[in-house]
């Protein structure tokens, strides 16, 4: 029952992504799970409500190959460096095709994935003072308190079908530990029908300190290692952030040409993550920084 | 970059910004920390006069002291010397909300004259001109810093008649509009630009000049504005940065620049 | 303004906790801040509104001295001995003067602390279903979700006067770290007015690891070093529960007479919690387990 | 204490009641564990048949693995033998009310005969009899676990006719009326006794006596409720406590016992 939890990315995708579903792949700004992404891309996943409070690369890239019908989210850019070309691409012009928005603040979709974890249908927070998104989205409600009479918003939990997150280390039973930014992960895994975790390694014993973020094996549905699977984000304690390929990918992905040739070499032409990683060290090696 | 130089040393406008947003930092402020600029203030001011002013970053950093500026909010380097590094729930619920941050410090694409922001889009919100990165944090800190400042380099587009959207709430339509809207914290206190200083009237709110930095006019000021600038009677002049407050600045960029680059 | 936070734990209940205040000293079986319930009794602060989750014995002691006019909690007992007799005697008997109980679920209460902490007016729970507490307790009403229509307990957030906690180590600045069973103190101190914090030690650095609870400084109105202040219970990595001494609390505060012999010689007779200490291992020395 | 012995091995009530309600747990089986004899239970289970059954206690300890068993529900053990610690309003919120608890396992101090049960006061609330801790973790571990184990001997006085309060909900007032009321989980599935082991019936819901102990008949089971006992029409006997069962129970008490005096 646990150790069988353990597998490929490949095949923890192939057996819980669906065409159609709500995926949420979180990170902030840390262990953001791009192999994972670059997996459900090569599994030509599409259709997908996309979940996630900060949008970057990874999502750029599914956004840009027609992977997402929808997304979810409270502030989408490319960290330090300026715009998703991508993501603006499919709202401003509907390419690949259109991107339906669903926005909302950090602060609220923090307390969404509270609730969903927590089983609640909705989520209470002060927010949305003087913000226009209101009047786009019928999501944003408003809830009075039963005590003092205060009006204050209310935004439905959010329960993806299946949350990918990313972790430093899992045990052999496949327990996980994630120390660090921990950001939405924990709150974003247990919010989901169905969690899959990918990690830097798998280790005889989680050398946990007491109170440590552990997801336990049980409210998880697969662990798949992926060594390096955060790059170009950062695992602390294995890797920082390759901050070159952050500030090329803006080149790349500012033309659809340029994006798609990408892709189709590095992401599709590759079958794995070890092929990608290898793949771009070389093209690194060949001078061009992210190996246009 | 042009450079003004009215002081010993030559800066540029942006040196002049940061160095202003800085020097508003007190000792000992627990600071909630937007990035880019106000990031850099905020280590400046820590680098200077408020080595105890707390920064906190919405990826659930406290007490962050990084030696170099961040890229991200979610640098290694802003978890690994923070006093304590919580979940991002958390860092908005019981920190944000809880109403234990005394300045919040953002940056905005656009801002109008009661300090309201927009960060969202350029145009109709759903037919965008531009789409920009979206909210983030901003609306809440805006709401629930116990006061905000802002920092915004001044001109006709970024300082327009009327904003395309507005996603953080300074002063709404000004006066009591905000403390009617169940706001918690007092709002925008102070705006910083690359060509002076603004403040919210005490009565209508409405953003005005109450300082200009050194070799820039009232003029300069107004033409940079899209709406008809609010002029306090008396006009400070922005004493220059100090040779000491621009060497720290530099070294800060110089020592970021060498990090980010060591790191790839 | 960081160093004076450390003072002692006298002048810290001194400055801060008043008659008829609401005040919460939390703990969650461990690390529960005896040292400071006893000075609240040797300064004689009456007319408390007590908050706690589990009172226990230190709960006993304050309401048998007659500290609390009132006691808002969700389970009362001696853990793993029985009944709290001066509890009961209050409720039962008015004795010495009448109690008022404000009764919830556990899951309630931690739901109401972390509304304090997040400044939120209300908390929502799955909770009380097929429960009699609502029919006594009008602070627990229903609220409506805006999004599915379904029905959800409410109950107003807790947001105490002063609350207490006890730690393990705090540092010379006053930022404070505990672990193991960390319980529902970090919202019962953020969700408070001001928050007292007794510790086993001042060290120079806090050796936490980077995901650990820490409370900053600035975020806590007093600091006291005080070892072995959570004697009877426990501090983990510093000392074991003295089960011997809460088995012997129960013929202790069985009647009236034998409790407040026991608390004046050993409270109200000693000037602070190291003498406390003392007199009990003397006693210990001559045989009986805690000094009766 | 009255001791039966219908196997090769003498026995008490409570040790029969123990190890029938350890029988019930299955190996991989989340189970949310009350203190006392739920708890015996539990790490009886775990040292015999179900070694990978996860114990969640309220004070935030998931996946304990104590060696001997606690006195209270936060003993330190738990913490340094479990997968994780943490927060109380953490294990309340994502992990009981998040669904992911299979069995919540309580004792009372009474039950009715919907198995709805009362650990709050004997006599009325406001002037009680006796009052009683109250609450705890119960109401909603008896909501939101998917079904519910409940220990506690049986007499007239721990099976009222009545109970004098409801704390945590069983199966209401019986039919459908727990899942209309609006509760998550199926509610208590079995009761054991130190006399046998009841069931709900599948529709009205009303406890039904459907096991008796080794050398217990269910005439003693109808004198020791307060109320008319449905039994089922074919009443099993349950297996006596194997020797492996004793001995493990006993060593686990012994052990108890040994570190809890050396503790102090």
């Amino acid at each position: 029952m646990t150790s069988s939890k353990i597998g490929t990315l490949r095949d923890a995708v192939a057996e819980y992504v669906r065409p159609g579903q709500t995926v949420a792949l979180e990170g902030f700004t840390h262990l953001i799970p791009f192999a994972a992404g670059h997996e459900i891309i090569r599994q030509r996943i599409t259709d997908l409500n996309l979940i996630r409070m900060t949008p970057d690369i990874i999502y750029d890239q599914m956004i840009g190959m027609g992977c997402a019908r929808k997304l979810e989210f409270s502030w989408g850019g490319n960290p330090g460096v300026g715009s998703l070309h991508r993501f603006r691409d499919a709202v401003e012009k509907q390419w690949p095709k259109p991107l339906e928005l669903q926005e909302h603040a950090h602060a609220d979709m923090a307390a969404r994935y509270k609730a969903g974890a927590s089983q609640l249908p909705f989520a209470v927070l002060r927010g949305y003072i003087g913000n226009d998104l209101p009047k786009y989205n019928t999501n944003i409600r408003t809830i009075t308190c039963p005590f003092t009479g205060e009006e204050l918003a209310a935004t439905p939990a959010i329960n993806p079908d299946v949350t990918i997150v990313h972790a430093q280390q899992a045990d052999r039973r496949g327990n996980v530990y994630l120390w660090g930014i921990v950001g939405i992960q924990k709150e974003a895994a247990l919010a989901a029908k169905r969690a899959i975790v990918t990690v830097e390694e798998i280790v005889d014993e989680l050398d946990a300190p007491m109170n440590a973020v552990v997801l336990p094996q049980w409210a998880i549905a697969a662990v798949a290692p992926v060594p390096r699977g955060a790059h170009p984000s950062y695992a602390h304690g294995y890797y920082q952030r390759d901050n070159a390929f952050c500030k090329a990918w803006d080149d790349v992905a500012r033309e659809r040409e340029t994006f798609t040739a990408w892709m189709e070499r590095h992401v599709l032409g590759t079958p794995d993550h070890a092929a990608f990683l290898h793949m771009l060290r070389q093209a690194q090696h060949d001078s061009t920084a992210v190996g246009v | 970059m042009a450079t003004n130089g009215t002081a010993s040393v030559d800066y540029t406008k942006n040196e002049m910004m940061t160095v202003a947003a800085a020097r508003l930092l007190q000792n000992g402020t627990v600071c909630f920390v937007g990035i880019g600029l106000p990031s850099a203030a905020a280590n400046l001011a820590r680098a200077m006069h408020a080595p105890e002013c707390v920064l906190i970053y919405e990826s659930g950093t406290i007490g962050s002291k990084p030696d170099v500026l961040p890229l991200s909010i979610g640098d290694g380097e802003l978890a690994e010397t923070a006093d304590a590094v919580v979940s991002v729930p958390e860092i908005f619920a019981y920190w944000l909300q809880g109403g234990r941050v005394d300045v919040g410090f953002l940056g905005a694409a656009q801002i109008d004259r009661f300090a309201n922001i927009n960060s969202t889009v350029i145009g109709d919100y759903e037919h965008p001109k531009v789409r920009l990165p979206g909210a983030g944090g901003a609306p809440e800190i805006a709401a629930n810093a116990k006061e905000v400042y802002i920092v915004i380099e001044q001109g006709p587009r970024t300082f327009p008649a009327r904003i395309d959207f507005m996603t953080s709430g300074g002063h709404l339509d000004g006066g009591d509009a905000r403390a009617k809207r169940g706001a918690r914290g007092a709002g925008p206190t102070v705006v910083i630009t690359d060509l002076g200083v603004l403040k919210p009237d005490p009565v209508t709110k409405e953003l005005t000049l109450v300082a200009v930095h050194p070799g820039v006019t009232v003029e300069d000021a107004r033409k940079a504005t899209g709406w008809e600038l609010k002029v306090a009677p008396h006009v400070e002049t922005t004493p220059s940065p100090t040779p000491q407050e621009l060497a720290a600045l530099r070294e800060l960029h110089a020592r970021t620049k060498a990090a980010h680059a060591a790191k790839v």
